[in-house]
């Protein structure tokens, strides 16, 4: 165990808060009758679960999180629901609900098994004092651009003036994740770009007045 | 908070969404059980982000940038997932409003065209 | 997690104050404290408490004083006197308001779902609060500098949509329920032009951070990036829901909108909330565009960012004061086909510019200040003919025919005389 | 929105801030487009026409003041011709001149209020609503000087007015009248070139010329549709056939149109006004007791007089049975009548257009439900 990578108590408390909120809002949504109060349970169960990515020193992440689901997917459902009131007089589960339990329990305690059983290679198992900076204490970086560049540990070293002490990619992960998304994984993100594209003129197409409706006034 | 710990609080929200999965009726439940799913698979990425190192790492010899850098993959693929979730549930919810508008109806056991 | 909170001086001042003795607070000429050694997280939590607390009453009072500050220049406009009984000018007006709110009635109305319609102002309120959190309101006073500051603020906002929703929808009323529909509507469709006009700010500055924000403007943002402010400003009237864009409670259409069931300080919490997101609105503009603090020597930095903070706000209540408000389907096409667009060039501009003048310069800034007025006449002149497009594209058509155009009748009535006796 | 949701019903008003009054209307809302809406009236029903039943000649026309409360000397006016008409009375003519002053004063307040609060609804917070009011304050404080009364005036009398202006009256309307063109353009300069406006009003809630006929639209929403009928031209009454004055038109028929006409009339008011006082001479404002008495008694008949009110036409049909009091007094509400194309006129429109376009359609009421 090296202490770089050692998760404080109080960190530690807050998670555990954070997961019963989460998971208690997502039995919630699940289980409640009224569609719209699962909408506002899965607002709750997102802002934990983004509670939990800070927590992960995952900031962007987390922020993301907050943006997208709940500011527009929590929201847009909320929306539906106001607008299609058959569901909100309440949803029934259906017949399928004991056998469903069982598959979940089952798919949970193989989750539970695997992850319990499995010898997982953890940071904290790292001893390379250049990679502990690089991962979550300060570094220097060599050649900056090219990012080939030999990674050493800045907190022993003065820097040049040539020099930049950047925080372990763990300690500020926003710059980090952004040049991965445009450098390394730019296929992926321009990928997603093109579903997302896709998402939304399938939506206007469904959406699209059909012949013979009147055609609404305005845009929106 | 261990990886186990966060993996496994991840398990139970994925079990959680697929009991919403399956067993909701109404069209719109079972896509907020769905974003469940794609939490609970989100928080598992970062969680392995944040506990397990990149390839690179664990080997002797000199670290370089990159290497350090792939640590956060995990973060770029969460990222990558909740804008694809995103656009999944614009697009689910125009199928609802659509499914609405033709059957007047969004429960999913109302639909079953084919059994007939 | 916690040295990056430490790095602001404020919450450094109150926690070395209380703790002492640790080693963030040595190095920074910090002895003894009140608490011993181990109980850091007590002293943490005390600072924590402290903040907050003093943060939400400045934000209370900030509120209070825009409340009235609001009702004297509307009158003003108006060729009124506006609030002028309770204490110098009126001033204490908002005060004696916000007491008669809490002495009234909390009536829940009886259809009402009971645990949304409690939990809705919580909601609320507490996005807007948190914002205060990270807006630095001079020289080191901040709570907590966020490397993602901008981001959060764009986030945590977001959530307002979802209170107006459930306060909507827990009212089981149909009118509040509108207001709902609407809010959701407006707040989605304008958090895309809000955050994309962030993003000309953000290549500039190359950091989310607000300080770092405030650090690079050599010259104010609202002179390099004109577009960027344009779309800002009105996407950030529509979040705060303010005229033009205040279809949520539009008062003569909705009565109070989602407002409607709520009374004495569930109400106030939720009026409160709408006062405190303006405040909010214009201190973040104020930071991102106005160079926050940042201002000429002997006045203190406090001092300039208020004044700006009050320029802003003068001027959201100036539009408030005349003009009238725009229809729902109109504001959503002004966000989708003019907003979204404008931000597009801006985009697109900026995005040129930063990367041909890409290179850190000696201050570790991205560009030198000459730089960025470089950027600021490219800029300018973009503006002006992509607004005139944009709005040569959005402006109300005139009447297709020439038979629409008004017209008037000179003939002297007595002389063309065409109907006899009508009434007889 | 083409979302086929459920549609929704709601009652708006009859308390609700922009109804102007105690109005209801009972919508069905598709979205925020209107599918169907049916005006609900009568919360303001004081029945002002069997009441007039009850009351000498002299006593209704203080009826006529609490129909259309924003616009009474035209109520008034209205109301005393049928009464002329009815018992033959020759009025005096400075009386005429005084009440055509009055009335066109009226008109001017009366489209003000209609301008200030078309725009409230609009949503402006009431910055064109206190610059409209002002000038309608002026005009109250001349009626105060004519009657001592502000809003319920009961100025008129069978034959004339109640009392000669006094001196201190012209100065004050000749100030008024020449400062007013310069509040009208002020009013017009932030207004009319308004975008925000123009968006708002121009093409919503059109009303066709052949539609405004048949449902016997009159005043100004009919003059925006294109139609030029004005009972000031086509019928005069009082001495409106000795003055001359432009009649606005607009064609467009939608909300812009009917704010546009309110607003040039205003102008031509002005003229109205200083013609009638270059016109009017020295002389008794009505005739004497002995032609007409306090209490009178016409003779068996009918009359019906209309006048061109400040929103279309108002008349006034009186049965005499030869009584001290009216056997009928039937009032045509142009406010009413105006009304009834209320349905084919919003259906389609959005949310935000129902009050907008209630507003221009500029009713009261207290003329409504009478």
């Amino acid at each position: 165990m090296n202490e770089a990578f050692e998760v404080p108590t109080v960190v530690s408390f807050a998670f555990w808060v954070a997961s019963a909120i989460t998971i208690a809002a997502a039995i919630m949504v699940v289980t409640v009758r009224d569609v719209f109060k699962a909408a506002v349970f899965l607002a709750g169960s997102f802002i934990g679960v983004s509670a939990i990515f800070f927590l992960l020193n995952a900031e962007f992440v987390g922020v993301v999180q907050i943006l997208v689901y709940v500011g527009a997917v929590s929201i847009l459902i909320a929306f539906s629901v106001m607008m299609i009131s058959d569901v909100s007089h309440g949803s029934q589960p259906s017949r399928a609900r004991y056998a469903s339990v069982t598959v979940s329990a089952l798919v949970l305690a193989a989750i539970a098994v695997t992850v319990y059983n499995t010898e997982w290679t953890l940071n904290s198992g790292l001893t390379d004092p250049d990679a502990i900076a690089g991962l979550s204490g300060t570094f220097i970086e060599d050649e900056i651009a090219s990012g080939e560049g030999r990674v050493r540990d800045a907190s022993g070293i003065q820097a040049s003036d040539s020099q930049v002490v950047q925080t372990g990619v763990l300690g500020d992960s926003t710059g980090t994740v952004g040049a991965l998304l445009v450098r390394e994984f730019v296929l992926p993100f321009e990928t997603v770009g093109l579903v997302i594209v896709a998402a939304l003129i399938g939506g206007l197409a469904l959406m699209r007045p059909r012949e013979g409706e009147p055609d609404p006034r305005g845009g929106g | 908070m261990t990886l186990e710990n966060v993996l496994l609080v991840s398990g139970i929200i994925f079990a959680i969404g697929l009991y919403g999965v399956l067993s909701r009726r109404s069209t719109i439940a079972l896509l907020m059980s769905l974003e469940l799913l794609f939490n609970a698979v989100v928080i598992a990425a970062v969680a392995f982000s944040r506990f397990t190192p990149s390839a690179g790492l664990a080997d002797a010899g000199a670290v370089t940038a990159n290497e350090v850098r792939a640590a956060l993959t995990g973060h770029v693929f969460a990222v990558l997932v909740i804008s694809v979730a995103a656009a999944e549930s614009a697009l689910a919810l125009a199928l609802i409003f659509a499914l609405y508008r033709a059957k007047e109806t969004v429960e999913i056991t109302d639909v079953s065209e084919m059994k007939r | 997690m916690s040295e990056t909170i430490l790095d602001s001086s404020l919450f450094r001042n109150v926690y070395c104050y209380v703790a002492g003795g640790s080693e963030g607070c040595v190095s920074h000429g910090y002895s003894e404290g009140f608490l011993p050694a181990g109980y850091e997280w007590l002293a943490f939590a005390i600072t924590a408490a402290v903040l907050a607390i003093l943060f939400i009453q400045g934000a209370l009072g900030g509120v209070l004083a825009l409340i009235w500050g609001e009702r004297r220049i509307l009158a003003r406009f108006q060729n009124r006197v506006g609030p002028n009984r309770w204490g110098p000018f009126g001033s204490l007006t908002s005060v004696a308001d916000a007491i008669k709110t809490m002495f009234k009635e909390d009536i829940v109305p009886d259809q009402a779902d009971r645990f949304l319609f409690n939990l809705a102002p919580v909601i609320m309120v507490v996005p807007v609060l948190m914002v205060f959190a990270v807006i630095p309101i001079g020289v080191g006073t901040l709570v907590a500098d966020l490397n993602i500051g901008l981001l959060f603020v764009i986030a945590i906002t977001s959530a307002s949509g979802l209170a107006i929703a459930m306060a909507a929808w827990s009212s089981a009323n149909r009118i509040a329920i509108f207001s709902g529909l609407r809010a959701v509507a407006l707040l989605v469709s304008y958090e895309i032009p809000m955050a994309l006009s962030l993003l000309g700010v953000l290549m500039i500055t190359g950091t989310l951070s607000m300080t770092g924000t405030i650090e690079a403007q050599d010259v104010p943002f609202i002179i390099v990036q004109p577009l960027g402010f344009l779309v800002f400003f009105l996407a950030a009237l529509a979040e705060m829901s303010r005229t033009p864009f205040d279809l949520t409670e539009a008062e003569s259409e909705l009565a109070a909108g989602h407002l409607n069931d709520y009374s004495s300080m569930k109400f106030g919490v939720l009026f409160l909330a709408e006062w405190a997101a303006t405040v909010a609105g214009a201190m973040i503009i104020a930071t991102v565009f106005l160079s926050g603090w940042r201002g000429f020597s002997p006045i203190p930095s406090h001092i300039w960012f208020v004044g700006k903070v009050v320029a802003v706000i003068f001027l959201i209540i100036w539009i408030r004061a005349t003009w009238p408000r725009l229809r729902i389907d109109q504001v959503l096409s002004l966000a989708w086909k003019g907003l979204f667009e404008l931000t597009m060039i801006n985009l697109i501009v900026t995005a040129i510019l930063t990367a041909a003048m890409a290179d850190r310069e000696a201050d570790g800034s991205l560009f030198s200040a000459g730089e960025l007025w470089i950027m600021a006449a490219v800029n300018w002149a973009v503006f002006f003919p992509s607004v005139y497009l944009i709005g040569k594209l959005l402006a109300s058509k005139p009447y297709e025919d020439d038979s629409s155009e008004p017209q008037e009748l000179y003939p002297v009535a007595t002389e063309e005389k065409a109907f006899e006796g009508a009434a007889d | 929105m083409t979302l086929k949701t459920e549609p929704v019903t709601i009652n708006l008003g009859p308390q609700h801030p922009s109804t102007h009054g105690v109005f209801r209307f009972r919508v069905t809302f598709d979205g925020e487009q209107i599918a169907d809406i049916e005006p609900i009236f009568g919360y303001l029903h004081r029945g002002s026409e069997k009441l007039a039943e009850e009351r000498t000649y002299a006593q209704v026309v203080t009826l006529t003041d609490r129909m259309d409360y924003v616009s009474s000397m035209l109520s008034n006016q209205a109301y005393i011709l049928a009464v002329e008409k009815l018992c033959g009375i020759e009025p005096s003519p400075r009386g005429v001149w005084l009440r055509m002053i009055a009335a066109e004063l009226q008109r001017i307040a009366s489209h003000m209020v209609a301008i200030g609060f078309l725009l409230q609804d609009l949503g402006t917070w009431g910055t064109p609503l206190t610059y409209a009011m002002r000038e309608r304050e002026s005009v109250l404080e001349m009626f105060e000087m004519l009657c001592g009364a502000r809003i319920t005036n009961s100025y008129l009398r069978p034959g004339g007015v109640f009392m000669d202006a006094p001196v201190e009256f012209l100065p004050v309307l000749d100030s008024f009248l020449s400062a007013l063109p310069h509040r009208i353009d002020e009013l017009e300069s932030y207004l009319t070139g308004n975008e925000i406006i123009f968006a708002r009003t121009k093409g919503v809630a059109v009303l066709k010329p052949e539609i405004a006929i048949n449902a016997s639209l009159t005043g100004p929403m009919i003059r925006a549709s294109g139609i030029d009928w004005d009972l000031r031209h086509r019928d005069p009454y009082d001495y409106y056939d000795r003055v001359s004055f432009k009649r606005p038109l607009h064609r467009a028929g939608d909300n812009f149109a009917r704010y546009w006409v309110r607003m040039q009339e205003m102008r031509e008011c002005i003229t109205i006004i200083r013609q009638c006082v270059e016109q009017m001479e020295p002389g008794p404002v009505r005739p004497s007791h002995d032609d007409v008495p306090y209490l009178l008694r016409p003779p068996v008949g009918d009359a019906y007089v209309a006048i061109e009110g400040s929103k279309g036409e108002l008349g006034f049909y009186l049965v005499s049975d030869g009584g001290i009091s009216p056997y009928r007094c039937h009032v045509r509400a142009p406010s009413f009548i105006n009304l009834t194309l209320l349905r084919e006129m919003l259906i389609g429109t959005l949310m935000g257009d129902l009050f907008v376009s209630f507003g221009s359609v500029d009713l009261n009421m207290g003329e409504v439900d009478r």
